[in-house]
């Protein structure tokens, strides 16, 4: 596994990424109005890390934003955890007050807007964060040390 | 025509259980690990016929893609065959 | 002597799914109800989500979500405390 | 539901032919017929769930199939690149 994919494969890759990373995205910010959610999301994106890497190598360093990236989200999540403090934790405390997503929803069988909400949309964001960043810091530290995925040499030169 | 649905569930848990025992028999790891990937598929296909898509969308991205990913970078830094030593 | 408890121990095990599956009640019909009628009919009141399985995994059930996001923070802490000191072995031992 | 609808009936037959590939995955006596093995049941497994998704009129359960088929994509991808590398070397 030393050598890069053909171009075929690369080109495809690299056509196929941008679509995955925003179908993760979507999954991650509709969590409150479709099925998926922060966790499906950030999964899925880092998929697209995975085929990142088996096409083009584990290049460049990331640990340490990945790790920040991380960090900063479970932070965020435990933070809007705790901001409800005052009632219960895990309170709803933007639902309905019309600030950040804070529309008010109709009652009954309606399509939803992307609008409301209130934490629950925010902690969707913040999970997502951590878990592209856990899921993606996990591939790319097994591919980079497990030394076979540095793609110095190309396939040719291998078979020669 | 209930039944119908009730021989769809039937036929999936049986490929669920035929490789779900592949993973377990095989003395290749690459192969258990690509019977894994098949029966984190079909898990994620009984769960679609259970009408829960949060956790097929789940099932389906982390047992399908990323455990597998996973495994194959195991196995190429460690053997392929598996065995006491 | 190891593979009569082996199969002791399958048959006792098969003799318990038999009779779990048998006592199995239908999808879809759980014995205590109470919460899943609140849930359906509150979390477009309390949350303003129409998912209410989004509802009761940022909301209702919050702590959970909470254990689960901090497993996955140990998970990768343990993968990056295992894989940290192995490209030195590697540079030592082979090239490449 | 209603389940008179003739696409369950496609989805048996989609069901039955991932039987026969599962079988063909437990006896494959290589890895290469295993992978190919793997692909098939992935195309199958999405076509039946965009029938599902047909059959149960539901849309949201497209987006299923969608990351479905992207992810086992990936998935073949790596098990290619694993097995070209151990035939090479």
């Amino acid at each position: 596994m030393n050598w890069k994919m053909s171009r075929v494969v690369t080109t495809i890759a690299d056509v196929l990424v941008a679509p995955i990373a925003i179908f993760g995205i979507y999954l991650i910010l509709h969590g409150h109005l479709t099925p998926g959610g922060g966790f499906q999301g950030g999964a899925v994106v880092a998929s697209s890390t995975a085929l990142l890497i088996i096409a083009h190598g584990a290049f460049g360093e990331h640990k340490k934003d990945l790790s920040s990236l991380e960090s900063t989200g479970l932070t965020l999540f435990i933070l809007l955890a705790l901001f409800g403090l005052g009632y219960t934790m895990f309170y709803n405390y933007l639902a309905g007050t019309g600030t950040l997503f804070g529309a008010e929803v109709p009652s009954g069988i309606n399509p939803g807007y992307i609008n409301t909400g209130g934490t629950v949309t925010l902690m969707n964001i913040a999970v997502g964060m951590e878990v592209i960043a856990a899921l993606s810091l996990i591939l790319w530290m097994m591919a980079k040390r497990s030394g076979s995925m540095d793609l110095e040499t190309s396939r040719s030169e291998v078979e020669e | 025509m209930f039944w119908i649905y009730q021989i769809l569930h039937l036929l999936v848990l049986l490929s669920l259980i035929v490789t779900a025992l592949a993973v377990v028999r095989f003395k290749d790891l690459i192969s258990a690990a690509i019977s894994l990937g098949a029966s984190s598929l079909l898990l994620s296909l009984e769960f679609y016929l259970l009408r829960a898509p949060d956790v097929a969308i789940a099932e389906a991205a982390v047992g399908a893609a990323l455990t597998t990913a996973i495994y194959i970078f195991a196995i190429k830094s460690t053997e392929r065959e598996e065995g006491y030593k | 002597m190891r593979k009569s408890i082996a199969i002791l121990a399958w048959v006792v095990l098969v003799a318990f799914l038999i009779v779990a599956a048998v006592q199995m009640r239908d999808f879809g019909e759980p014995k205590y109800d109470d919460m899943d009628q609140h849930f359906l009919d509150n979390s477009q009141i309390d949350d303003e989500t129409n998912n209410v399985v989004a509802a009761v995994l940022f909301d209702y059930r919050g702590i959970d979500t909470l254990g689960e996001a901090t497993i996955l923070f140990s998970a990768v802490s343990g993968v990056i405390a295992v894989l940290r000191k192995m490209r030195k072995v590697k540079r030592g031992v082979e090239s490449g | 539901m209603n389940f008179s609808n003739p696409l369950f009936i496609a989805v048996v037959v989609f069901a039955i032919y991932i039987l026969i590939s599962a079988l063909r995955l437990f006896l494959g006596p290589t890895a290469p017929d295993r992978t190919v093995a793997l692909d098939t049941i992935n195309t199958l497994v999405v076509a039946s769930m965009v029938a599902l998704g047909a059959a149960m009129w539901e849309v949201l359960f497209i987006d299923i199939a969608i990351v479905y088929a992207i992810l086992s994509f990936v998935t073949t991808l790596f098990i290619a690149k694993y097995l070209e590398g151990v035939e090479a070397s």
